[in-house]
């Protein structure tokens, strides 16, 4: 068994064994273990990438080709380059943390953690392919799971939401579906058999026309998941109805899946309908970075606060693809690495302010640093990671995407860079805003005054999301040539 | 010559910052309070040495003072354009290193006896060292990028220090005011860096400043207003700049600011981190005098004249004794721009580069000193406001004795360090730009006045009883003010023009009797009159007062320019725009998503009839649709 | 082959046969008239077998066998519609093809 | 051959026992039943003859064979659901091998109908297939739903097959002849010929219940047994739809640019019409006639694909969607003849009590909505690509459209079962061993035919011969 096919693996026999546990403590530890497995393998995975990089120069690493449906020349075939590893990376960390912070789940523990791997087995399996039917069939297992998860562990309107959320993934997936299609039956385009491999169809010059025409629909089918402007609101009722653990991990890695679609799929396979287009989804796009900032400082619901900001970083991330350069891609991968584990970590904070107070609304908190001084310590850093503060992984990211975007001296992008710029100053806003009115200030209840300490998972849950934040705020040049060397096809195909 | 183990300079404080911030729960107060001062002593020694070695035992390269930059890669954007981390060491930043490390030291000493006692005693160590590790970064910066990341670590670290005392709603407001200003500013430092590292393809000082990068900064041509690109990115950091310094229109966070500890004030709101924006201009000094022919060292002439001008003014008005202190800064701080401003490059020319210089090396000096004065003079009577206070030169002499020390200092009192900076200024505004010349001069008159009516409300006018009697401050705190006592007299007499100038050559300064005798005349004067209103109770303050009528009003509320920007963030922006874009989100975007799933529930509803459940209707329809299919499949293909 | 009687005509009174029997369906309300006009359907498809295949092609028989078996198939058919339609009357007392509307939407 | 004979044997055999059981111990028929026609389920897989009869009107190859089987199994998974409902709920009536009876007899009809090599035996077939089920849905003779439901599909599905007779004619007034491989290379393009493909289409489209040919499908399967409304809905569509593709491929290619269009209406109209008076249905099997209208308009996707390939995914989708509906008609069944309860209502906190129920339910449905990774998902891709490899890319978009609609309502149910929490939710029931065997037949299907490809590989190879 390769060691990719192991990450599929593994949570598949991760469920097996959940089957077979009785309650919580079993079925916690089951899947604890699981995820730590996982965890290591991704790590492994990354030193076998070094070694394996240093003597293979071809695009995917670790490449497997399994002939499927043979007639349609379907192949389960799976690769990974340094973006699909350092995504691989995140999706394990934020796991293992999903399950700490989900400890003490109590409705149908089992069921819960079954969910939660099979959706993480998705994600998992969307980074390692290359196959674009492999890759369809795991994106809609990622996302399908995200119903239950809602609709059952959820609060608030929760079957509205999950209703909604699904209805529009899904839908967007369905548009997605026809993006593949037309790439699919243009992929003989230099004669040649029909493939839906994305390494031989990224050797094929697509008719324009037909890119055109497919573009769209694969830009959309994945910016959806996204959160792209138009169709993002399922995200902030999505978030705030959904279990902690599920918000994390959802914001944290599921959202990325839209900017590693559009960037593998829609872009590299057609990068003349992209460049026909970036015009006018880089306005979209940017619309969204402002207008998820805007929009996040008049909300008062902390998960609220967060949906709206990942609108805008996630925005940040598609304005730096279609910014078509290097340095902008690089940072919109980094951008999407470090928003993930920022979002996570802000998701594990929200789920335990919100456990002990039982509110989460941050007008009716106060003065928190005082009652829960390590995780409001941890919500303030985490702030300050959003809001870009040197030293942490959101600062590397933006400024990458930044000077991507200001590397075009034509007007046009030099506004959209400046307005993107502009969301700097706007996430301050609003992060110092919740975080005056909930942790700074007065006591506002007096049962506020003693709340239940910290306990060892959300430490623990904590500090594995710490790490990498500021490991790669501090230290960012490994990472970024790591994602560099694995730009030369994009850009060959792109510029 | 090798500097490289000057490394070690920010890594000391930021390894303390870490070691207190793991274990802010655990130690004792005062272990950690020696802790911070051992490490900043350390700091302060290798910068003490650093200096000596550089100004006294570094040989000249043809007569200019060498370069040395230590520096590794920490990032790279493209294959050219590279962001490095490391320590340049040049004749300003030895000078900061000096500065920061002298205040900070007095600094943290002065805390144990302040602090003492506070629940949070070691965190606000942990943020004092963030700070320091932060300010040295940026003022061994070695490239623009470089700066900008511990531009933004300095800010949060003034956040930090601001909210210390997190429970009180106007220090809260204070810090999100403070960092969210100088954020707006940074968006324009950001924009200004990104476009010289475009255009230009290095961050690097070296490279920026050396002949080639202003040769290549020259080439571009005059896209607006006679600026052409890098100009317009020059003017973009100076806003940067003009945020962290207090420049007007971005000053309003610096007199709230003062909600933080005084420590902090004196630390930060004074000394070090408020002279960045200097610091930034001064660094990009030639860039600044050639581009463009230096128009946009004509707005930092104009913004630095304006702003020293309005904060003077202010500065008369007020009445909490910190406030006053952090116009003054203000005021000072412009000075500084306004040199900078004036300032031309090579040789004799640069007399207002070496002036800035050397005034903010001295107003470090003596604005630390005055506001830790000030935070003894309130360890002592629990108050910020004047009116709390009087004759208290009986009960703390040292105190009284070192502020009035710095308060001539300030004054440009002959003999203080003080005056011979402001001599320097005021000669080079003369020589290059008389308007604001006159403007100084002005401001040297109000700066001895306000500073003589804050001395004297202070420790002698009326004879207020204090229901407990106050008493000197501890050693921890009067050690460090003697200390800087002195300092406020002795860099009077440093060779500022042979050390600091910006072809590095050096010149030989002297003081212009006839400029040195005007200044100190206006000076006296301001105090004279200070004495004559403040020196004992009178009812002159009243009177004038009265004499200016709204004048005196707007005076006292800063001009309103507070509320102006209040008005714009809380009803415009909050109220309008983002308040419009969450509803167009709620209402129109989620509005047409609902539609279109609900627009499918209705249709099955209108359309359920069609299923009537009777025979014929199905057969009809039945019938109906072989006839439509025939007639279209005929005659319409 | 009939003398003088071209295709034509008998087709067309096929095809009269056809949509009286429609009309029938779609008009009726008691149920064996309903039936019965499914007859006339039915053999309208009758007469049109025998007579494409005579005046069409004679030399099989295929319309022919066709049209015999079609007469079978309607015999067991209304027999069928019939019992059930007794049914029905046997629990509604009517054989009205407006009883059977319970079920609709 | 040998399906429809061993078929008849069984029958002869269950009518020889019908007589010499007593009425007490009719209800071991029921097992003697489900026994007979699992060995012929089995044996059906064994090599066979192909070959022609009757001067060709009857014709078998080994497609034809192993879609016979897929119905067997389709048919065996019926039964094995159906025998608590026969033992407990109708044994009063004391016409239990009737049952059996009816519904081999309406097997053999459609054996012959996808066997059929000519018009004659095409309607032979098809009359033979309907008829016994009229009798079937109108079973329970006390049963007043059943007996309108019987009524109307009888009286529809006579004008259907007048009709399609009448197109019938006219083809072969057109084609001059009725032998399928005659008509393939005399017709000419006609108006007559185009009605009689019309009216003819109409006729099957009336089995496949395809909008506006539907309207009986809801009221039928509300009023049928549940049993014969699972048999309507899979294996009786399934073998329209497979005879309807052979002609429409084979017999009538010359006229494909017309029947091309029509089946692109159609499939449209159908998905709309199925999905919308989906949305609102209460009544579970109401609720899934109009699903497997959604579903027919689906497969119009392979159809109009005209070709091979659109076979397979035909064949492939409609394998796929018996052992689906299956499932799901499965639970309801289970639920239905324990509780007698059919109303999504009643369905609300069913995973709490009864969990197995309600995964095999969500399995099901999601293969009914086409989620990965249950068969359902690979069936409908195959299907939109037959469609997109032609070009039909509008088609697919209106397709996938539909699809977000049906997903909505699919999670109706699964939103009952597991969402929502109830304190008069159907207590836990066991069902005895064949329910539980169909249900892990039908589940067994759903992944393995997905997943497994070899299946699908067969498939392609065998629907070269169409």
């Amino acid at each position: 068994m390769d060691i990719l096919t192991l990450l599929v693996v593994v949570p598949v026999l991760t469920v097996i064994a959940l089957l077979f546990t009785k309650d919580l403590k079993q079925s916690r530890f089951i899947t604890m273990i699981g995820s730590i497995v996982q965890l290591g393998m991704a790590i492994n995975l990354l030193f076998a990438y070094f070694r394996e990089r240093a003597v293979n120069a071809s695009i995917m690493l670790f490449t497997r080709d399994l002939t499927w449906f043979e007639s349609l020349n379907i192949h389960y075939s799976i690769g990974v380059d340094g973006i699909s590893v350092a995504l691989i990376i995140l999706t394990s960390v934020v796991v293992l943390a999903g399950v700490f912070i989900s400890w003490k789940i109590d409705d149908l523990p089992k069921e819960f953690f079954v969910t939660l791997v099979i959706l993480s087995a998705g994600v998992y399996g969307v980074f390692i392919s290359v196959d674009l039917f492999t890759l369809f069939v795991f994106y809609e297992i990622a996302v399908i799971p995200m119903y239950l998860l809602i609709g059952i562990w959820g609060s608030g309107p929760r079957e509205y939401a999950a209703m909604k959320l699904t209805l529009m993934l899904m839908g967007a997936s369905a548009l997605l579906l026809i993006g593949i299609l037309g790439i699919y039956f243009n992929s003989n385009a230099d004669g040649g058999a029909l493939t839906f491999n994305i390494l031989e169809i990224g050797k094929v010059n697509i008719p324009i026309e037909a890119q055109k025409l497919f573009f769209p629909f694969t830009f959309i089918g994945f910016a959806v998941i996204g959160a792209f402007f138009p169709f993002h609101t399922w995200s902030p009722d999505g978030h705030a109805s959904a279990p902690t653990a599920v918000s994390m991990l959802h914001a944290g890695v599921l959202m990325k899946l839209g900017g590693y679609g559009v960037f593998r799929v829609a872009m590299f396979l057609l990068p003349e309908g992209a460049k026909h287009w970036s015009n006018f989804f880089l306005v979209l796009a940017v619309i969204g970075v402002v207008y998820g900032a805007f929009a996040a400082i008049k909300q008062t619901d902390l998960k609220y606060i967060n949906a709206y900001s990942s609108v805008s970083h996630l925005g940040m991330v598609l304005v730096a693809l279609l910014m078509m350069n290097k340095t902008a891609w690089n940072g919109a991968i980094l951008q999407s690495l470090s928003h993930g584990f920022m979002t996570a970590l802000f998701f594990a904070l929200i789920g335990m302010i919100y456990g002990r107070t039982h509110t989460r609304d941050a007008t009716k908190m106060g003065g928190l640093l005082k009652t829960l001084p390590f995780i409001s310590m941890i919500y303030v850093i985490a702030g300050l990671a959003s809001l870009g503060l040197p030293g942490m992984s959101g600062f590397v990211a933006e400024m990458n995407i930044f000077a991507g975007a200001f590397q075009h001296p034509d007007l046009f992008h030099r506004i959209i860079s400046i307005l993107t710029v502009s969301a700097i100053v706007v996430t301050a806003v609003y992060i110092l805003r919740v975080v005056g009115m909930m942790l700074m200030g007065p006591i506002t209840d007096s049962h506020f005054e003693h709340l239940p300490k910290d306990t060892w998972y959300e430490r623990a849950g904590i500090y594995l999301l710490m790490i990498p934040i500021v490991g790669i705020g501090m230290l960012p040049l490994w990472l970024s040539n790591m994602i560099m060397s694995s730009l030369d096809p994009f850009i060959q195909r792109l510029l | 010559m090798n500097f490289s183990y000057t490394f070690l300079v920010p890594l000391i404080p930021f390894a303390v910052f870490i070691f207190l911030g793991f274990f802010y729960n655990r130690i004792k107060e005062n272990i950690s309070g020696w802790i911070g001062v051992a490490g900043l002593t350390s700091v302060a020694v290798l910068s003490y040495y650093t200096a000596i070695q550089y100004f006294y035992h570094t040989p000249k390269l043809d007569g200019k003072f060498q370069t040395f930059v230590y520096s590794v890669n920490w990032m790279n954007f493209t294959d050219t354009l590279k962001v490095d981390m490391g320590v340049l060491i040049d004749p300003i930043s030895v000078m900061m290193l000096v500065v920061v490390s002298t205040i900070s030291l007095m600094v943290h000493i002065y805390s144990m006896g302040y602090m003492h006692g506070d629940r949070g005693f070691t965190k606000f160590y942990a943020f004092l060292s963030l700070f320091t590790f932060s300010m040295m970064g940026l003022v061994l910066a070695t490239n623009l990028f470089q700066i900008y990341i511990f531009w933004e670590l300095v800010g949060v670290s003034s956040f930090l220090l601001i909210g210390y005392y997190y429970e009180k709603p106007s220090a809260v407001a204070a810090a999100k005011k403070a960092f969210i200003v100088t954020r707006f500013a940074d968006f324009g430092f950001l924009v200004g860096i990104l476009l010289v590292g475009y255009y230009l393809g290095s961050f690097d000082f070296q490279y920026l400043n050396g002949p080639e990068g202003i040769a290549a900064a020259q080439k571009f041509g005059s896209i607006f207003m006679g600026f052409s690109v890098i100009g317009l990115a020059l003017v973009l950091m100076f806003m940067g700049g003009a945020g962290k310094s207090a420049m007007f229109p971005l000053h309003i966070w610096l007199p709230d600011a003062m909600e933080g500890p005084t420590p902090v004030s004196a630390l930060i709101h004074a000394a070090t981190m408020v002279v960045a924006g200097v610091y930034l201009v001064a660094r990009m000094f030639p860039m600044f005098n050639f581009v463009d022919h230096g128009s946009a060292l004509h707005i930092v002439a104009w913004v630095g004249a304006i702003s020293t001008l309005i904060a003077a003014i202010i500065a008369l008005t007020q009445f909490d004794i910190k406030r006053v202190l952090a116009f003054s800064t203000m005021s000072q701080i412009g000075y500084m721009m306004l040199a900078l401003g004036v300032s031309g490059y090579d040789g004799h020319e640069g007399v207002g580069y070496m002036a800035s210089m050397w005034h903010l090396f001295t107003h470090a000096m003596f604005k630390g000193l005055l506001f830790l004065g000030a935070g003894s003079v309130i360890h002592a009577v629990h108050s910020n406001l004047m009116q709390d206070m009087g004759g208290l030169h009986k009960y703390m002499k040292i105190t009284s004795i070192t502020f009035l020390i710095a308060a001539l200092s300030i004054a440009g009192f002959p003999g203080f360090s003080g005056f011979f900076s402001k001599d320097e200024i005021l000669i080079a505004t003369f020589h290059h730009n008389r308007p604001i010349f006159y403007i100084t001069l002005f401001v040297a008159g109000l700066t001895a006045f306000y500073m003589f009516r804050l001395y004297f409300s202070i420790f002698w006018n009326k004879k207020t009883h204090y229901h407990h009697t106050p008493h000197e401050s501890p050693l921890t705190m009067t050690i460090p003010l003697v200390f800087l006592a002195i300092m406020s007299i002795v860099p009077g007499y440093f060779p500022f023009t042979e050390w600091v100038t910006p072809d590095k050559v050096g010149f030989h300064g002297h003081i212009d009797p006839m400029m040195a005798s005007i200044a100190t005349t206006v000076g006296v004067l301001g105090i004279g009159l200070a004495y004559f209103f403040y020196f004992k109770p009178t009812d002159y303050p009243a009177k004038i007062s009265a004499a200016f009528g709204t004048f005196y009003v707007w005076t006292k509320n800063k001009f309103y320019i507070d509320e102006l920007y209040l008005f714009v963030t809380r009803n415009i922006i909050f109220k309008y725009i983002s308040g419009s874009f969450a509803w167009f989100d709620k209402k129109v975007v989620d509005g047409t998503m609902n539609l279109i799933g609900n627009s499918t529930v209705v249709g099955s509803e209108a359309i359920k009839g069609v299923q009537s459940g009777k025979v014929q209707d199905y057969a009809f329809a039945f019938v109906g649709g072989v006839i439509i299919l025939v007639i279209v499949v005929i005659y319409m293909l | 082959m009939i003398a003088n009687v071209s295709i034509y005509e008998i087709l067309t009174v096929s095809t009269l046969l056809f949509f009286i029997g429609l009309y029938g369906f779609l008009t009726r309300k008691n149920l064996i008239t309903l039936l019965m006009s499914i007859e006339l359907l039915l053999n309208a498809s009758v007469i049109n077998f025998v007579v494409i295949n005579k005046y069409m092609f004679p030399d099989f028989l295929q319309g022919v066998y066709f049209s015999i078996f079609i007469i079978a198939v309607a015999a067991s058919e209304t027999a069928l519609a019939i019992s059930i339609i007794i049914n029905l009357y046997r629990l509604k007392v009517s054989v009205n093809v407006d009883k059977t509307e319970t079920m609709k939407y | 051959m040998r399906h429809e004979i061993i078929l008849l044997v069984l029958i002869l055999i269950l009518l020889v026992f019908e007589i010499f059981t007593k009425t007490e111990q009719k209800k071991s028929l029921i097992y003697l039943a489900l026994g007979l026609f699992a060995i012929h389920t089995i044996t059906g897989f064994f090599q066979t003859t192909d070959g022609q009869l009757f001067g060709g009107s009857f014709r078998t190859n080994p497609l034809i064979h192993f879609f016979k089987n897929v119905l067997n199994v389709g048919v065996l998974i019926i039964l094995l659901q159906s025998t608590d409902w026969l033992r407990d709920k109708v044994a009063h009536l004391n016409k239990i091998p009737e049952f059996f009876i009816l519904l081999f007899s309406s097997l053999i009809g459609m054996y012959f109908m996808i066997s059929s090599g000519d018009f004659l035996m095409f309607y032979i077939g098809l009359e033979l297939s309907t008829l016994p089920l009229v009798a079937l849905v109108a079973y329970n003779s006390a049963d007043i739903k059943g007996t309108e439901a019987a009524v109307k599909l009888i009286m529809t599905a006579a004008l259907a097959s007048a009709i399609s007779l009448f197109g019938m004619t006219m083809l072969y007034a057109t084609g001059g002849s009725l032998f399928f491989n005659m008509i393939s290379y005399q017709l000419q393009v006609s108006p007559l010929a185009i009605m009689g493909l019309v009216f003819f289409f109409s006729g099957v489209a009336f089995k496949i219940s395809l909008a506006p040919f539907h309207f009986w499908t809801a009221d039928v399967y509300e009023g049928a047994p549940i049993g014969i409304t699972s048999y309507l809905s899979v294996i009786s569509k399934g073998a329209a739809i497979f005879i309807l593709t052979t002609i429409l491929f084979k017999v009538l290619p010359v006229l494909s640019d017309y029947w091309k269009y029509i089946v692109w209406g159609v499939a449209v109209l159908t998905m709309f019409i199925g999905n919308l008076f989906a949305l609102r249905q209460q009544n579970m099997k109401r609720f899934l006639a109009f699903s497997s209208i959604a579903q027919a308009g689906f497969i119009l996707m392979g159809v109009i694909n005209g070709d091979a390939f659109g076979a397979t995914s035909i064949i492939y989708f409609v394998m796929i969607y018996i052992f689906s509906n299956l499932g799901a008609f499965g639970v309801v069944q289970a639920i239905s003849s324990a509780t007698g309860k059919e109303n999504m209502d009643d369905y609300v906190g069913l995973y709490r009590t009864n969990p197995k129920l309600s995964l095999v339910m969500l399995m099901a449905l999601f293969s009914l909505a086409g989620i990965p990774p249950v068969a359902g998902f690979f069936g409908k891709f195959f299907l939109y690509t037959a469609a997109a490899e032609k070009g039909y890319y509008l088609l697919v978009f209106l397709a996938v459209v539909n699809v977000t609609i049906s997903l909505y309502y699919y999670l109706l149910p699964v939103r009952a079962m597991f969402l929502r929490k109830s304190d008069d939710a159907i207590p836990y029931f066991k069902s005895n061993w064949p329910m539980r065997l169909g249900l892990l037949l039908a589940v067994a299907g759903i992944f393995v035919i997905g997943l497994y490809s070899p299946i699908y590989n067969y498939i392609v190879e065998l629907s070269k011969l169409l």
